[in-house]
Formats: C-alpha cells, structure tokens, sequence
C-alpha cells in the first residue's frame, strides 16, 4: 500500500514542496536542527552518518535511505489513523 | 594597450553610459580624500588587540593589572566587558551566529581577539599587550574539512557533531535518471584555495560613545546600515543610537561587510573609558584576523551525451569554514547554484554542499562569492569533456548555454542574456591573433553571475534600497543614498542614473551616502547588487521629483493637454517641439513658489519581488586568456586577454571599464598566484612580501567586448559588473596548460612548481 | 614597533668609523636603511646608536679605470649604478641586475654597499659580484682590509665585518678579454627576490672555456659558489650537454631549503636550469666580447 | 632619547618638527605636518602607498627616516596642484579613471610622476608598468594607470592642448 496525499514532516508537520517522501528527506536534512536529527536517530538510523555519506559518495543512497523511512512512518501513521 | 568595444550600442542617453569622471576624482587625486585611516578625534586614544597565539584553547583567565598600571593606559577590555553576544549576520538563524568578536572562554583560530586595550599612544597601547597574562589551556586543533569531519576530531563549537556548520542541498530534475541515459559521463577532484581581500585601507574603525549613550562610529566597511544594525545587536542598543559613518573606503571586496575586530573592540573600549578610541590593523593584522576566500573540496560528476549535449551534473563540496560562520553559508549555497552556470542541464542538476568548521581563519564572502570556485572546476572539467569527445570547446558551450526567457527550476528566471554574442566575440578575437607562438596558448571559460542577491539574513524591515532626492532653487540636487562606495564608483553611478532620469546635469548632483544619519537605509556593497537595486531606487525617485516638477510646468506653460513634456540637460520642453521649453531651474523656482516654499522631494524604493530565489538578474560573459608557460620551470606568464561580457546597458562607462580590468588583475592572482599556506592553523605568509599579487607588470591587456543586451528589471537595463570577472580567469588559465601541455591542473592557485611535477608525471607515463 | 635610538649624523666617513668604535655592539649604521628599518620595526634588532651615512657625499661615487677596474663608493645607491653609462659599457650585467632589482623606490634609496651588508642569500648584487671576483673594503677607525666577497659569508645573515667596520668600498676588477658574467632570477613577480638566482662568469679560448665562475643566491644559507659546476664548464668544449652537465653538478652541490614558495627539490631542478641557462649565455658572449 | 629638531620642507614649505629621531618620513608627514593624503598599507616596505618624491625621485616614505630627509625637498600627492591647477598627470588620472577606492592613488601619483620626469623619449609600456611595480593597486588591475602615464608621456596634457 502507499501513502494516499502528500506526506507532511513527522516533526514539524510541514509540507516539503511537492509533498513527496524524498522532498520530506530533503527538508529533514536541510532544517537539520536537534529535533529532526533525533527523529533519524530514533529510527535506527545516524542523521550525521547518512549526512556524511551523502556527502562523500556518488548518488543520493542516504536521502533514498531516509525517504524509505519517511514513507514507511507515513503509512503507519495512516494505517494507526484507520 | 587595452580595447574596449560596445557591441550594439544604444545612444539614447544624454549622461549614461558618457565618458564622465568619477565624481569623487578630484579628492582622490590631490588627497584630499580622507579615510577611517585618516581619522583624528578630539581627546582620541589608540587601541591594540591581543591575539590568541593558540588555534583553539579554553580561556582560564586573564590579568590585566599590569597593563592598566602602565602609565598610559586607559582601559582594557575582554569578552567580560561585553554582553556576550554571538555574532552573525545571518540574524534570523540563531545557530549561524556564532562569533563572539572578544572571545569570552574559547579561542578557535589563531589571531581571534583576546583583548584590546586603549592608550594615549600606540606605542604605549602596544607595549601593554605585553603585560596581559592570559591562562590557557590548549586544546587539539583541526584544521581541514575532512579531517574535521572525523569522528575522533575535536569540537569546535558545542553541539556541531562532526564540526558540519551549514549544509546546502540543490536539486532539480533527476540526476539519476540522467547518468542512467549518458553516453559519456566523467568525474573528478578539485582543490581550491582561499584568497585574501588585500584591501589597501586595512580594518579601521574610530568609535566614540557619549555620555548621553550614544555611539558615533568611523568605520572602513561596505554596508553602514549593516553596521549599525549589527552593533546594535552586539552592543545591546538601538540601531538608532548608533551612527556609522564610513568615509572614503579603502577597498572592501566582501570582506568589510561584517564586524570586524576593529569596530568592536574600539566601541567596547570607548564605552569603557567615554573617550574616542581608534584601531588599525597592521597588514599581517588583516591577513591573520580578517577572513578569507572560501578554501573548497569539490567533487563533481557529469554526464553528457555522445553529441555533446549536457544532461545532468552532481557536484559534493566541502568548504574549509575556519572558526566561524561569517557569510559562509551564503558563499556555500551561491557556489552550488553557480556551478551549474551558465548552462541547461537536460535532466537535472544536484549539489550537496557541507561547510566543515576548522581552527583556522574564518572564511567568508569575497568579490565572486563561491564563483570562483565553482567555475575553476566547472570550466575545465567541460573543456576536458569537450577534448575526451574531441568536440569543439566553444560549440559544445554554446549549445548547452542558458537563452533569454530560460528557467533555472525552482530557482531564477532569465530576463537577459547575451551569452550568444559572447562565443561569436571570442571566437572572433581567438582568429585575429591567428598562430601563436611556441610555448603559447589560449585558454577559454565561460560563467555568468547574480545583479544583487535576494536574501534579507539580515532581516531588515527597510527595502532593500532607497534614495531621496531634494531639488534646491539653482536647480542643484541633493542625492542621499545608502548606497556604499568602496571604489567601485557607485556615487558617480547614482548620480547618473539621477541626472539621467531628472534631466539635469552631473554636476547639479551632490551625492551624499554613507552616514547612517542622514541617509536611507540600504544593504549596501555587496552581491553586486548596488547598480540594480539602489539604482532602482534613485531612479524612481528621480521620477517622483520630475513628476512633480512637470506638473507645474504644465500649469505654466499652457499647453495643450496633447503635448507631453519631459527634461532632459536642464531644458524643460514639449517633446514633440523640442525647442518650445523653458530652463529647468525657471521651473525649479515656480515650483517652489507654488509649493508655499517647500522644496520638492522625490522619494525611491526598491526591493526584488517575484524574481525567484536568488537574484533579479544574471550577467553572462566568455573570456579568453593567453598564457605562455616556460616549459622548463613552469613559470606562467598571461600575455592577453579578452571578455565578452553581457552586463545589460552600460551605466558608468569608466566605471564599467575599471571594474572588469580589476577584477580580472583579482581572478588572475586567484588563479596563479595568491596562495594561502598554512601550517598548524598559522597562516605563512601573512605579509606583502610572501603573499603574491598581480603587479604591473604581470598583468595582461584585458579587453574587453561589451555586448549591450537590456534587463527589464534592472535601471535603464543595466545588471552587474562588478564581480562576474573573477569568476571565469582560473580556469582559463588551466585550461591554457591544458591545451599546451595536455596537463590537468585541479587545485588553484597553480603553482610553477605543480606545473612541473605534472609535466614529470606525464613524461613518466606517457614516454614524451 | 621601532625602539629608540639616538641618532647620530657624522660629518665624514673617518667620523663615522670613530662613532662606530666608541660604540661597537649597541650601534648600527644606516644609510638606505631598506632592510634595516623592516628588521627593526619587527624588532629583530634594536640598536641604541644609529649612524646615518646617508649624507657622506664624499662615499657617493662609481669610480672606473680600465687598470683597477670599478670603485663603487659606500652611499652609492642601486640607481646610480643602474643609470651609469660607464657599468652600462664596462660591466652591463650589473645595470641589468639593478633594473631587475626590487622596484625603482627601493633602487632610489638604497645602496649596494648596504645590500651585501645586509647578508640576505636572496639579494641580487652578491652573485653577480663574486661571479666577477669582486671585493669590499672594509673600513674601521684602526684601518682598512680588502676582503673579497666570496669569502664574505660565514654564515646566513651574517658578514666577516667586525662590529667597528663597515663596507667603505666594493671593488670590481676589471673585465679580462673574452670574458663575460649573465645573471638571472626566478622569481614569481618582476620585483621579487629570486627564488633562486644564478651568476656565471666563463673566459673563453675560441670555443674552449678557459675559466669560469658560477654563483648560486639562495640556494644555501649564503650565497654560494658551485665548484664542481666550474670544474665542468673549465677546459671543456662548448655544447649543449656540457651546459646540461653543469647545471646537473650545481643542482647537486648546492644546500637549498623548502618553504612556502618552493620545495627544496623544485629549487634543485630551478639551480640545474638556471645554470645551464646562464652558463651557455656566458660563453656565447665571452665569446663575441672583446 | 633624546628628541631632534628637524626642519623639513614639504611641498615648498619648511616645517620645524621636534621629533623622535625614529619617527619616520610618513610619520612626520602624516602624524606632524597632517597631510594625510600620503597613505600606509604595509609594514614590508612592499605596497608604495607611502610613495612620495625626495629630490625628485621616488621614495617609500616608511622606509626612511625623517631625520635624513633635512634639507632635502619632499614633494606629496597635495603638492602636485599648483594654485587650484592640476597637474598633467592627475588629469589623465580622472580621464582615464585611473584610480576606485583612491587608497593607493597618491603614492601611484608620485611614482608616476617621478617616471615622467625621467623619462627622456617615449618609454614603452613595458617600462611605464615596471615604473610602477613598487605600487600595489588592488581595485584597477593598472592598465588604466598605464594608459594615464602613456597619456601624459605622449604630451596629450602638455600647454596648449587639454
């Protein structure tokens, strides 16, 4: 199943541009402060880690990484809701 | 020598675009012209500040007794005079304020302000640093980006895991996609160094602050708004009770348009002691303590198809931030965003930027603002894509180049662009000089750059420009701008654009700008953004004032309502019979007269709306640089030069001239000579002797062709010129190697010496 | 910040050499002053005396005759000799040296007594002179002895000179027939010191090279000669491969350091071309010099 | 220390100075005469913002000490006009914008017009750049200040014309 509407940010309810998971990423990172750092961390994966590897390897792996997160918290959030 | 040429040229002008002299010639050719250096208040005491020797060290304690029983002295200060306010000028992201300008428990770089102290002279002010005992207790330094990002590297500052201090993400398309779908896809590792601002007139400030809790400040800088905004902040006043007056500026470049050592400290002194107080750097002061031309690591990827066509670009840039942030994060989104300049990217552009805190000298805007950078490995990477696919350099730019009406996604719109022209004028000039000699070639490289940037960090309630023009009853006019000249001749630039749009003569404008006082505020000299935006602004006021003027011209000449009237070289007339008129400054007297005596005031505003992200315009330009290179040593030497440039409708003719030759003489030393060594966070060679610039007799005729395109937005069609110069030379200079030698230079400043380890390398493996 | 001083001003060069014996030690002479003023405002030095010199017109002169050869005269500035008809004809290394010597301010002050004085490896009247086999004269309040300049450097910074002489005089033995000295730099601006710099005298014997003379500025901590780079170039035959030769021998004899502007192996390699360089200059003019 | 008393004429002027015999020629000028049209923007002896005529020849003002100046005729950028007339090269200076910020422009004006004065003939361009070489500009890139100095060397300012 897939998120129905455009996924707002688990932290701070904002809409990322298009609305979609990797536009959600994107904000993430690009806010950046305590509260979305701790959000990544807390689903088991390193903000600062996935930041670094963005940063030092070809290709978009981390923000996909966080993307498939971001959907997956989406859904069960829409599913809880049902 | 020099050739200058306008291609399509307008001449509907009677003083834009004229051969007319700076207005402020006369004072700076008899020096008469005074500057913040020049400065000497009543009862004026001399300050000296004292240095952190250490890259980052916690502050245990510091004495000062002796210094103040120096016979002398009249104060010292530390971070414990002051209110402990972080500095930035990004006021509304708390975390980017980060720099306390009297460090109050921590040093991060060698050189940061530890005290200042105030004497009767400088001397004496000198000798008492000596007496201050600092307790320290050292601390591991790092002092590049990626071993500061390092788990096991220490923090600079609390709560930056792994020292990142801004991260930047630019993205549109799909890159993926488009490294999917290319026939040719080729990556590669830059190094850039950084770059002092050399500003002959280095960081001086004179500060008085009066019992009545006012502050009166001289000051060197680019932005006095800026100043008075941001000392307020640091100093816990009110904007309006502090002046800046910034008089004649020595240079500034983008390193004058932050608090300095200098302004702060001379005001915390002056409140200290209620008596005038004045810093000057010495020369290695500047270099150690100023900022710096962001130092960057570029890693960019490109995809392009068999014919040439440019599909995507990926490029991951870590920038050595030194202690603080300082305009950094702004260099760092600008360099992302111009690395894709000036071209179409098929299918999508993707830049993740990282700017890496360090103990080192922070580093900053400076004259190209990430440009530089960006086109140093941008254009020769493309100029070796061009070669790997043996297609021709020149050719494959055009095709892939930004037009009129284009749209960078989600980020600018462009109203003007000539690049076009520019290929057909370098082309032109590169078949003139027809075979070179041996050891000779000619390096290309294209780029375009922003007319002002639309970011108010600052925050500011104002517009971002504004002007008032008051007609006096001779018909001379007082101009007040916040417009800031630091050389770049923006007073003369206004006062044309003034006497253009009222229709009187240069000489009838007195320009008055930089004192907070007495004039509007404005973001001032930076982005290149002063033309455009507060030539907006003088313009519309100018338009306000004339509107008003005509209207009692109309009601004293009688005419008929069909007939339109306008000014134009003091002669106010119908335009379509010319010679009906009356003189400007008549109407100027009547008009008084029926305004009861008021003196008509004509008021302009300008501030970028709709205009996308990032700037209201964009210049374009292709240059072209002949270097000869000694084969043996590696020495190079640039011999010629041409740019064509696209700035819109040329303003200020001499300006215009001045500004591309000096930033060419400042792209070129970035290029071959200007290098910043550093050794255990020490800066080696901070002085005139070590430190390498263009001289006259290195530098090379830079002729220029003007192609003279119109931006809606911009006054009378005019962007910028100011700063797209120092963005193209670097490369050119590397791709002039590249051509002679087939050698692929990736870090800047080249040095002979690399010159000849690469020719070496290539002997070794290519046998010849 | 420059320290006090008290400032002395003698009315002739024996008053001068009297000043310089009562106080020795705490006394420095100055008279262009171009180095001396950037050290003592770093505070590398800081004497209680300074004499100035400047206004001995009796020591400004370049004096020539073609048995002694030329005199040049302690307050003789750079400017003076560079503008000389007479160096210009006799020795048109030395004009060409000064033209390329820092910039015309610095010429107009300075002079080329106070230059060698001043010890830098990097200056540029050094290597020409001792490549010409030049002397100084150096003067005391007991007397004067002639000391010739390549034996003028222990060490870096530092001269033979005791503490109550000075350079009165640099002398410059006439040209001998078939003889020429070239000089160049490599440097990064046109007024810049050398990164390294190289002076060959050679005498040619048609196109044998009959004695020859090679200086290297900062490639040592003095200015140096390269003997085994002579021994190449002297008795041999003139071509390419001997020049080639010679470059090789200096860059291997010398004692360069790295810095910031180049590795101690760039300044190798730069020895080694500007020696083969200036070597062959030398003899083609020897050759055709009369 | 004992302090001197040093006559020194600048720009036609004598001026009786009681100074430490340290102070340098700039500082005598700026700091006791106050013309500060002469500038400073080094400690290295390297920018030429200093730059003013010593009988007649270019000098760096920070490199010399005022003491040795006695009796010698000094010469700053306030002493090129003569009664409210500028001089050639300060023309050609504003006609070919041959300065921004002005910071280096007196020192630039003095090394300029020490060249023309000796400058016998017409000097190629070559040399007019290195008659310059001791002065940094950092806004021009020079070629404007070459074209000046080339202007006024051509005699396109002498009487008569301009």
């Amino acid at each position: 199943m897939s998120v129905s509407g455009p996924i707002i940010c688990p932290v701070c309810g904002k809409k990322a541009k298009t609305g979609s998971a990797i536009d959600c990423a994107r904000h993430m990172f690009g806010t950046g402060d305590k509260p979305h750092r701790q959000w990544v961390d807390a689903q088991g994966l390193s903000f600062i880690d996935l930041m670094i590897e963005q940063a030092t390897t070809p290709g978009n792996r981390s923000y996909q990484l966080l993307a498939d997160i971001i959907e997956k918290d989406a859904e069960k959030r829409q599913a809880a809701k049902k | 020598m020099n050739r200058y040429t306008v291609i399509n040229p307008h001449s509907k002008f009677t003083v834009i675009n004229t051969h007319v002299h700076n207005v402020d010639g006369i004072a700076k050719v008899t020096g008469r012209a005074t500057y913040t250096f020049d400065v000497v208040l009543p009862g004026m005491l001399y300050g000296k500040i004292l240095r952190s020797p250490h890259p980052h060290a916690k502050i245990k304690g510091i004495d000062y007794s002796k210094a103040m029983a120096l016979p002398g002295v009249k104060a010292v200060a530390t971070g414990n005079d002051t209110i402990g306010a972080k500095q930035g000028i990004w006021r509304r992201y708390k975390d980017l304020c980060d720099e306390q300008l009297l460090t109050i428990d921590k040093v991060r770089y060698i050189g940061e302000p530890v005290a200042a102290v105030a004497a009767v002279t400088e001397e004496i002010a000198e000798k008492a640093l000596e007496l201050i005992d600092v307790d320290y207790e050292v601390l591991p330094a790092t002092y590049e980006p990626l071993d500061a990002i390092k788990k096991d590297a220490p923090e600079i500052h609390e709560g930056f895991e792994r020292n990142i201090n801004v991260t930047r993400h630019i993205e549109w398309g799909d890159v993926d996609e488009g490294f999917a779908e290319a026939d040719y896809i080729r990556e590669d590792w830059f190094r850039c160094g950084g770059q002092a601002h050399m500003c002959m007139e280095t960081r001086a400030a004179v500060s008085s602050y009066t019992p009545d809790g006012k502050l009166t400040i001289y000051h060197s800088n680019q932005s006095p708004y800026y100043m008075q905004g941001l000392m307020a902040g640091v100093m816990g006043m009110r904007e309006g009770d502090i002046r800046v007056i910034s008089p004649y500026v020595g240079g500034g470049f983008g390193g004058k348009f932050e608090l300095d050592g200098a302004i702060f400290a001379t005001a915390v002194l002056s409140k200290k002691c209620m008596k005038p107080v004045k810093i000057v750097f010495t020369r290695e002061e500047d270099f150690i303590a100023s900022k710096r031309r962001t130092p960057m690591f570029y890693y960019t990827r490109t995809g392009v198809k068999k014919d040439g066509t440019f599909l995507c670009r990926e490029a991951k840039v870590f920038t050595n931030g030194g202690a603080y942030t300082g305009m950094g994060a702004t260099a760092l989104y600008l360099t992302g965003f111009f690395h894709s300049f000036p071209y179409v990217w098929q299918k999508g552009y993707r830049y993740d930027g990282y700017r890496v805190y360090t103990n080192t000298l922070p580093s900053t805007s400076m004259r190209g603002f990430g440009a530089p950078q960006a086109m140093w490995c941008s254009e020769q990477q493309i100029e070796w894509i061009a070669a790997d696919l043996k297609l021709d350099p020149i050719e494959m730019r055009r095709k892939n180049s930004h037009y009129e009406g284009y749209e960078v996604p989600g980020q600018a719109t462009i109203a003007s662009c000539g690049i076009n022209q520019c290929y057909d004028e370098i082309r032109k000039w590169i078949d003139s000089k027809g075979k070179l000699p041996k050891g000779h070639a000619i390096g290309l490289s294209a780029c375009g750059f922003m007319s002002g940037g639309i970011f108010n960090w600052f925050d500011t309630p104002y517009s971002f420009s504004s002007a008032v023009i008051t007609i006096n009853q001779d018909g001379t006019v007082e101009l007040n701008v916040g417009a800031q000249d630091i050389g770049q001749g923006s007073n003369t630039t206004m006062a044309i654009i003034c006497a253009e749009t009222l229709g009187c003569k240069l000489e009838d404008v007195k320009v008055h700008s930089s004192d907070t006082d007495y004039n509007p505020a404005d973001l001032g000299a930076w982005g290149s953004r002063q033309t455009l935006m507060s030539g907006n602004a003088v313009k519309r006021a100018a338009e306000d004032a004339k509107k008003q003027l005509l209207e009692f011209a109309y009601a004293h000449s009688g005419l008929n309502i069909i007939y339109d009237l306008d000014i134009k070289d003091r002669w106010v007339h119908s335009v379509s019979r010319p010679e009906r008129g009356w003189p400007y400054e008549e109407i100027v007297r009547k008009a008084l007269r029926g305004k009861g005596g008021q003196r008509i005031m004509g008021r302009g505003f300008y501030t970028p709306y709709r205009k996308g992200m990032i700037s209201p315009a964009y210049s374009y330009m292709l240059q072209g640089v002949e270097v000869e290179v000694d084969e043996e040593t590696g020495k190079i030497k640039l011999c010629d030069s041409m740019t064509a440039h696209d700035c819109g409708q040329p303003i200020n003719h001499l300006g215009l001239i001045g500004q591309l030759e000096g930033a060419f003489s400042m792209a070129a030393g970035y290029g071959y000579l200007e290098y910043m060594p550093y050794e255990d966070g020490k800066l080696m060679n901070p002085n005139l002797v070590d430190y390498k610039m263009i001289r006259a007799p290195e530098m090379p005729p830079a002729n220029i062709a003007e192609i003279d395109t119109y931006e809606p937005e911009g006054p009378y069609g005019a962007k910028e010129a100011g700063e797209g110069l120092t963005n193209p030379t670097a490369a050119a200079i590397g791709n002039a190697l590249f051509k002679l030698f087939g050698i692929q230079i990736k870090e800047c400043p080249i040095r002979p010496e690399m010159v000849v380890n690469a020719l070496k390398e290539k002997k070794a493996k290519t046998g010849k | 910040m420059i320290s006090d001083f008290a400032y002395l001003k003698p009315g002739s060069m024996k008053e001068a050499l009297q000043m310089l014996k009562e106080h020795e030690e705490e006394c420095k002479v100055i008279c262009g002053g171009q180095s001396l003023l950037v050290i003592m405002r770093q505070g590398l030095v800081s004497p209680e005396y300074v004499i100035s010199i400047k206004q001995l017109k009796d020591a400004n002169y370049l004096k020539y005759d073609a048995k002694s050869g030329l005199r040049i005269g302690a307050t003789c500035t750079h400017r003076t000799l560079e503008h000389s008809s007479m160096a210009k004809k006799e020795y048109p290394v030395l004009v060409e040296m000064e033209e390329k010597l820092a910039s015309i301010q610095v010429r107009n002050w300075g002079t080329v007594a106070g230059n060698l004085a001043h010890g830098d490896p990097a200056g540029d009247p050094a290597p020409v002179l001792i490549a010409m086999g030049a002397s100084v004269k150096l003067g005391s309040a007991g007397g004067e002895r002639v000391v010739p300049l390549d034996e003028f450097y222990p060490d870096l910074f530092e001269t033979v000179m005791n503490h109550d002489e000075l350079i009165v005089e640099i002398q410059v033995p006439p040209r001998p027939a078939k003889t020429a000295t070239k000089y160049q730099k490599f440097n990064l601006l046109d007024s810049d010191m050398g990164l390294i710099g190289v002076a060959v005298t050679t005498t040619m014997d048609g196109d044998k090279c009959k004695d020859a003379r090679v200086v290297l500025g900062s490639a040592a901590p003095t200015v140096v000669r390269a003997k085994a780079a002579e021994k190449v170039l002297i008795g041999a035959k003139l071509s390419d491969s001997v020049f080639e030769k010679a470059g090789e021998a200096a860059a291997a004899e010398c004692s360069p350091v790295s810095d910031i502007h180049a590795s101690e192996e760039y300044r190798r390699h730069l020895v080694k071309i500007l020696t083969k360089r200036m070597a062959k200059a030398a003899c083609e003019q020897a050759k055709i010099s009369g | 220390m004992e302090k001197k008393v040093l006559t020194l004429n600048v720009n036609n002027q004598d001026y009786e100075l009681y100074i430490n015999p340290k102070t340098l020629l700039v500082e005598a000028i700026r700091d006791y005469i106050n013309l500060t049209g002469t500038k400073r923007g080094c400690d290295t002896v390297s920018c030429g913002a200093c730059t003013v005529m010593v009988d007649g020849m270019a000098v760096k003002a920070c490199s010399v000490l005022a003491m040795q100046c006695e009796g010698m005729k000094i010469v700053t950028s306030e002493g090129l006009e003569v009664d409210g007339k500028l001089a050639p090269i300060q023309k050609a200076f504003l006609d070919e914008g041959a300065f921004q910020c002005g910071f280096c422009t007196s020192g630039m004006l003095m090394s300029a017009m020490a060249f023309i004065k000796e400058t016998k003939g017409k000097p190629t361009e070559m040399q007019i750049r290195e008659g310059i070489e001791g002065n940094i500009c950092r806004c021009t890139g020079y070629n404007s200040i070459v074209r000046a100095i080339d202007a006024v060397v051509k005699g396109k300012y002498a009487e008569g014309k301009k």
